[in-house]
């Protein structure tokens, strides 16, 4: 089987190019690619689309460098108005796109991107203000709107253990967005926490992403685990 | 006017904790919600549910103990329950949808006694901070909402229509705020229960809604 | 937590009415309900409809029986003609009604219903008969056509383990439609092969069928494993 | 006419599965696509893929060593290869239609020189068996079909366009029958390689669709 362990955060990111759309999981801490995302701080590609569920602090490093047109996510604004990050200012002043999207539509449609549903239709945000220009259509008796696929070129994962060819375990609440990501995004870069073992080393009944998914993978050196 | 004490919030989520039901799949919201999981009740069995795909967590993890990958939606550090099941966004959001959960609690700006509420945006603003809450709201069986009564400046939060974007249309069927308890039903907001001390009129003074109040109110009832 | 296990599979399959619709998982022999299947024959409940990959030996049973108005599957005729069956002679007799699903779109359609997502747009069955009668929408330039959540009241599952609350973990090729038919029924009845552990005696990382979704568990005797 | 010797269904599986490129993820059809996996070159790593969730099985399972869980899309037992992953249904098939499949290999009843085949129904009868040919079909990135040249009374399968219902229009870049291997270009049917012994004129008699036929045809790549 193939080999896909790279030996640095810098090699499995040199080749994003510019204008790319990446993929960045995470909920709280566990399961965000800190240490891709910090790689790609270095590396310099910029006019980023980024899909995440908020705007988390690895994001906002390259947002406030300029260095993302457009953001999706389930948070464009602080729950609180006295939070106002430098994103939410950058947005309230048009410097920076973005669309937010529910969490369950997100994780749906990046779901959709993987699985190759071109759309589907949803109950969530019927009779509010996010459904206004969405298609609406009645289906057993219960209105739903159209959401659409969101795919991405990259996505960056944080796993817990990896087998040298891809196959990807996450621990607890590390998972959330991972497995999902991994499968919508035409490259597939993973960060490692715990270890990375032969092919064929983990469970066949308990892999959560298969390693034909996958197609970079970096073991996470100690100082860089960040919990 | 000075007014008598209200309620905790601790004692405002015992009392929403005191209606789950043996068995159900409860989804708590960031803020206030998250104290329901305080109350704890032996002969009940209530299973957590997180967005983040845990189904089935125990309390805030002690100082010491935390678990570094377990955290609720709140990115608390929280414990495993006996029985405890991760899945993936996507799914986590398929068992909302899909109608698993028997009740969420969330909080809210605002709530319209049609069942309306709102808790992801001010209009004069862009953007919103939406998370979880239309998925929970649309799909959830039950929406329980806990709120303060009033904002800082007093105002009523327990309207008759909802002025901010709400977040789902007629969902709410409970609602418990630091002055009692209130059923939403065809009839609009009905007493269920009042923080002690309080009459039905000193609390329809700090409302917009017209509330429907019974000939008798038991009194709010507290963690024993 | 809920002790689920219920003593026999009589028992487990008693309040099934007449007029249900039934999900039967399986590819193969691996993870098919045969215990539940047998006990639904000799319960009797009749009218049914059948969510399937194919009409197996134990939907044969109920459909001779003529105990099926309708089958849901992938296979609706013999792939060779000589190998003609009565579920086939029945059907050709409009004895029996049928829908034929393509099988990607029949585990996508198990899934959406689970998923509360009330239709979606595949690529699968574009330009040929079976989307005739079907929307078809352009996305990012590929034609879709528009396909509908399919739910059932009832799913009969083929566990490895369970524990008693209900989460169960399958064996390789076992798990096929098992876990998306889980989440798609009102009510869950597993039948567990290997163990029944108590509750928390599965790896929280590593269940298939998160317990929320299952209903009852009967543990296969030795002389019900079938294999 | 007596024929000369055709080509064995081996044969034809082997020349397809050289055609298999290190790394491929590849999904074999029941019936003669199966034999596929019986050419083994250890200069290359191929992922079996199969539409009940296993993504990379090996051979067939020796007698005494079968595992009855582990079964291949015919319901055959195989072994596990090193690095072998189990998902259920709904994910086996989003790998399909996500475009994970690098080569899917089909029987067929008929091919026509647009890329159309047929393998799925007989109009004169209800019903078809269509298993997951059709997303097979429309999501792979290569559609190979193996089928023998003709019918059992003679008639030809490589057609100009398809008689029966489709499985999927256009998608069908590379047949193997019998008599040789054909791509499928915008100019219909290519001989790529025909059977040992076989002209390009014998074969064309065998076949419907107007064969292009290059100056030099290499001889039919078999098992070294």
């Amino acid at each position: 089987m193939k080999n896909k362990v790279l030996p640095s955060f810098e090699a499995a990111v040199a080749d994003v190019p510019d204008g790319s759309t990446i993929m960045v999981p995470g909920f709280g801490t566990p399961g965000t690619p800190r240490n891709l995302m910090s790689a790609l701080v270095d590396q310099g590609a910029t006019n980023l689309a980024t899909i995440s569920n908020s705007v988390n602090r690895d994001i906002a490093v390259l947002v406030e460098a300029r260095r993302v047109r457009k953001v999706y996510c389930a948070f464009t604004a602080p729950t609180h108005p006295s939070r106002e990050t430098p994103f939410v200012r950058m947005y309230n002043n048009d410097e920076i796109d973005a669309e937010l999207v529910p969490q369950g539509t997100l994780a749906e449609r990046i779901r959709a991107a993987g699985a190759g549903i071109g759309a589907f239709y949803t109950p969530t945000s019927v009779g509010t203000e996010l459904a206004e220009d969405k298609e609406h259509r009645e289906i057993n008796g219960r209105t739903h709107v159209l959401e659409y696929a969101l795919p991405a070129d990259y996505a960056f994962i944080r796993a817990w253990r990896a087998d040298t060819f891809g196959n990807l375990q996450f621990r607890f609440a590390q998972r959330n967005f991972n497995p999902i990501m991994a499968m919508a995004a035409d490259v597939t870069v993973v960060e490692v926490e715990h270890e990375i073992v032969d092919a064929g080393g983990i469970d066949p009944d308990c892999i959560h992403v298969p390693g034909v998914y996958v197609d970079r993978i970096v073991k996470i050196p100690p100082e860089g685990i960040f919990d | 006017m000075a007014d008598k004490p209200r309620l905790s919030r601790q004692a405002m989520c015992d009392r929403i904790a005191m209606e789950f039901q043996d068995g159900w799949v409860v989804n708590l919201g960031v803020g206030i919600p998250t104290l329901c999981s305080n109350y704890v009740d032996p002969s009940r069995d209530i299973i957590y549910h997180s967005e983040n795909g845990v189904i089935g967590y125990g309390p805030l993890a002690p100082e010491g103990e935390e678990i570094p990958h377990l955290v609720n939606a709140g990115a608390q550090k929280v414990t495993a329950a006996p029985g405890m099941a991760i899945v993936h966004h996507a799914d986590s959001f398929s068992l909302i949808r899909g109608g698993m959960i028997d009740a969420t609690v969330m909080g809210a700006y605002e709530v319209s006694e049609n069942g309306d509420f709102a808790n992801w945006r001010f209009p004069e603003r862009k953007g919103g901070g939406i998370g979880g809450a239309m998925d929970l709201a649309a799909c959830a069986k039950r929406v329980f909402i806990a709120l303060v009564h009033n904002t800082r400046d007093g105002k009523p939060k327990l309207l008759h229509r909802c002025q901010l974007p709400i977040t789902a249309p007629g969902v709410v069927t409970m609602v418990v705020t630091d002055l009692g308890l209130f059923d939403v039903t065809p009839e609009g907001f009905q007493v269920r229960e009042l923080a002690p001390g309080w009459t039905p009129e000193e609390v329809q003074e700090h409302t917009e809604a017209e509330l429907a109040v019974p000939d008798t109110i038991p009194e709010f009832r507290l963690r024993a």
